[in-house]
């Protein structure tokens, strides 16, 4: 399985370096986001800095929610999907691979945001050990719930506008979660952060347990 | 007592009788579409399928007289 | 004759009309008002708890049928059938919770929308399940609609235990004022926790009246079909005489 | 192995409530080319997404290579290839990632790619171009060359001929007959009447989602 999954990355991931898709269009969405809470808010730095955290993870739950869907375009291409299924490959290691696509994704668009939010919002980023690890735990629960609603929306002609109905109200907790621990690590406390690390960390092993055990008969049933 | 609390049970009695209400009139009309009795759901699908296939149409409920051997 | 289940269902129906209609009676009349609440508000506590422990129950229900559905031995369109009847009654009551919930805010705290841990929950539910129900009118081949529909309540069920801890872990920081809807430090005299008691088993009674009667909403639906699927065949052959 | 490589009988498929297959039965030898007939909508290239454990069977039986439709569409996968109208390819990524990808998913020895790519002449620089920028005849080429370096036991042909040129379709023609001579299974359907015959030892005319008997002046 790990096998399978480890292509299914690969063959991901060239795919992306090939058409540059998240770095073009999904990280400059996440940068946009951010500007315009910025514009929303008003310029105050009192106002900012201490929400930063909240705007950042909004940011990067609504680019996951692209990430997941740019991941399913992929397979539609020329009957790709049905090479999928007719490759032979266990669904399971077809789930964990396209997963492991999507969190390097986002990881990437995470620390580049990072730094975007840092000079924007004037919060100093502190903590470094918590705030990757929430990045971590949180990008593979987004990573896990997307996948699974993708491939349960993939085959349907409504699926940009189900999809975000079906996420969001799911990867709540992710968002309360890594927004309070960001918060824990930009206070300069990260000890109290342990909380909702486990809280994500929890979130993250559920979803890709589903994840593993529903792929198979989501790809064949849509 | 607070004007809050009429509101509440007139919610909650007025919401349910509606949806009640709705149930009913769906059921009218998809029996009325189906053109049947008011007969218990028919057999599964499965077993339509098998019925079907040898055409052997026995009066299962709700299912109408098939062409034989088709 | 109909059956004996449609009778047991009626039976059901009037059940509850009897039971909504005595704890409406006792709630607002007869129970005395209790100490702690101003002008009457505890008889809202006849009313609210229930809605939203039968949303509980309903998407509780929609979980087990969906789970009997993906469990290949026990698979059934039933199941299918029964799980989606649920979550639809479920989604009414979770909007009724949602309503008296801010409803019992108002007059406490002067404003409509607190964000109890409960009730957040509650809203949260309500946007999920909607999603549900969307998912499920997708239409498709009733096997893949099931398929999809089944996995998605199961990630939707297992979501309310981490949404409900993540979110009153969430308040707890903040430490805002939060009255324990289910009354349970209240003194409760005792007509009140009898019309409590009421409450509860007549709404859950309503509730089973309701997806019964939505289930066999849903049979007619597939008997329907089957009778298009026939002709369809039907037709299809025909179409290969005409040739042969 | 069980002398049949593809049995039905009865087999009902449907694409939501329309019937694709109304009650399909036949039998294959292991080793045998057979050439399925027919008009448009007949039913073909569904029989061929059946055979593949595409299409799920609502009902009926049917077993392809040992494997029992019913029960485990997903295992039969590994010994089948599919050639259809879609190159089930990649656009972004190149002839030879493409390959390397179907070789290694399906779990076959990847050192036949090359001889593979050889042989349907997509050499050099054709071979680092993404499939997207490929006409159709050239992924049709590609996936070709994918099914050849899988030789998988049942080949599943969905008009094989269709897009390829005069030199292609003459390629494709040595090919089915070298897997047969390998003793590999064919299920083609096709439009190109006489090529098509000349390479199979059987025809199933098939109409209205069933076979029938030789159907007398259908085209």
């Amino acid at each position: 399985m790990l096998r399978d999954a480890a292509l299914v990355a690969g063959k991901d991931l060239r795919i992306e370096l090939r058409s540059r898709v998240a770095l073009n269009q999904v990280v400059p969405f996440a940068a946009a986001v951010v500007l315009l809470f910025g514009l929303a808010l008003g310029p105050d730095r009192s106002v900012l800095a201490p929400a930063a955290a909240g705007l950042f993870w909004i940011a990067v739950l609504l680019s996951a929610l692209l990430a997941t869907q740019r991941s399913f375009a992929v397979e539609s291409a020329d009957g790709a999907r049905d090479g999928l299924r007719l490759s032979g490959l266990d669904p399971a290691g077809i789930f964990l691979g396209k997963v492991g696509a999507v969190v390097a994704e986002l990881l990437v668009l995470e620390v580049l945001l990072a730094f975007g939010v840092a000079v924007l919002y004037g919060a100093h980023l502190a903590g470094a050990l918590v705030l990757l690890g929430s990045c971590l735990a949180a990008s593979i629960g987004l990573g896990a719930v997307g996948i699974v609603y993708g491939a349960v929306a993939s085959g349907l002609r409504v699926r940009e506008t189900l999809l975000p109905l079906l996420i969001l109200p799911v990867a709540a907790p992710v968002l309360l979660g890594a927004t309070k621990a960001w918060d824990e690590a930009l206070r300069g406390t990260p000890s109290h952060a342990l909380g909702w690390l486990s809280l994500l960390a929890v979130f993250a092993v559920v979803y890709v347990a589903i994840g593993v055990v529903a792929f198979g008969p989501l790809l064949e049933d849509a | 007592m607070s004007p809050y609390i009429e509101a509440g049970y007139a919610v909650v009695l007025a919401t349910l009788g509606v949806y009640a209400a709705s149930l009913a009139s769906r059921e009218r009309s998809a029996r009325r579409r189906l053109g049947t009795k008011a007969s218990p759901p028919a057999a599964r699908p499965a077993q339509l399928e098998r019925q079907l296939l040898d055409g052997a149409g026995d009066g299962a409920p709700g299912a109408d007289d098939l062409e034989a051997g088709a | 004759m109909p059956s004996l289940r449609s009778r047991l269902v009626t039976l059901v129906g009037w059940l509850a009309l009897v039971g909504v209609i005595a704890t409406v009676w006792l709630g607002l009349f007869v129970t005395p008002d209790a100490v702690g609440f101003p002008d009457g508000l505890v008889r809202l506590l006849y009313v609210h708890p229930p809605m939203a422990w039968v949303a509980f129950v309903a998407y509780g229900m929609a979980f087990l049928s969906s789970l009997l559905y993906l469990w290949p031995r026990t698979r059934d369109m039933r199941f299918d059938r029964l799980a989606g009847a649920s979550a639809e009654v479920g989604v009414v009551f979770t909007g009724l919770t949602l309503v008296t919930g801010s409803l019992w805010g108002r007059p406490t705290w002067g404003v409509w929308w607190t964000w109890d841990p409960l009730l957040t929950t509650t809203a949260l539910l309500f946007v999920l399940y909607l999603g549900y129900l969307a998912l499920r009118r997708v239409p498709g081949d009733p096997e893949a609609v099931a398929g999809r529909s089944a996995i998605a309540a199961l990630i939707a069920f297992v979501d309310v235990p981490v949404v409900y801890f993540s979110v009153s872990w969430w308040r707890s920081l903040h430490q805002a004022p939060t009255v324990d809807f289910t009354g349970r430090h209240l003194y409760v005299h005792g007509s009140m926790a009898w019309t409590m008691l009421l409450g509860f088993v007549s709404f859950t009674l309503a509730y089973a009246w309701m997806t019964a009667r939505r289930y066999r909403l849903a049979s007619l639906a597939v008997q329907q079909e089957d009778e298009g699927l026939a002709h369809a065949i039907a037709e299809r052959r025909a179409e290969g005489r005409v040739l042969v | 192995m069980a002398p049949a490589a593809v049995r039905l009988r009865e087999a009902v498929a449907l694409a939501g409530h329309f019937p694709l297959l109304a009650g399909v039965s036949f039998e294959i030898d292991e080793g045998e080319v057979a050439l399925v007939r027919g008009p448009n909508g007949a039913g073909k290239t569904s029989l061929l997404r059946l055979c593949c454990g595409l299409l799920a069977l609502r009902s009926g039986e049917g077993t392809v290579l040992g494997h029992d439709l019913s029960k485990d569409r997903r295992g039969v996968r590994r010994h089948v290839g599919l050639l259809g109208h879609q190159s089930l390819l990649y656009e972004e990524l190149t002839v030879e990632e493409n390959l390397r990808f179907a070789l290694r998913a399906s779990g076959s020895p990847a050192d036949r790619a090359p001889a593979a790519v050889l042989r349907l002449g997509l050499t050099g620089r054709l071979g680092s171009t993404p499939v997207g920028r490929l006409s159709a005849g050239q992924r049709r080429r590609t996936a070709l060359a994918v099914l050849l370096a899988r030789d998988p036991g049942l080949w599943l042909l969905d008009e094989p001929h269709a897009g390829l040129d005069q030199e292609g379709r003459e390629l494709l023609d040595e090919l089915v007959a070298e897997a047969r001579a390998r003793g590999r299974t064919v299920l083609m359907c096709s439009h190109e009447h006489d090529r098509a015959a000349a390479l199979s030892d059987r025809v199933i005319w098939m109409v209205g989602g069933r076979i029938v008997k030789e159907p007398v002046g259908v085209a």
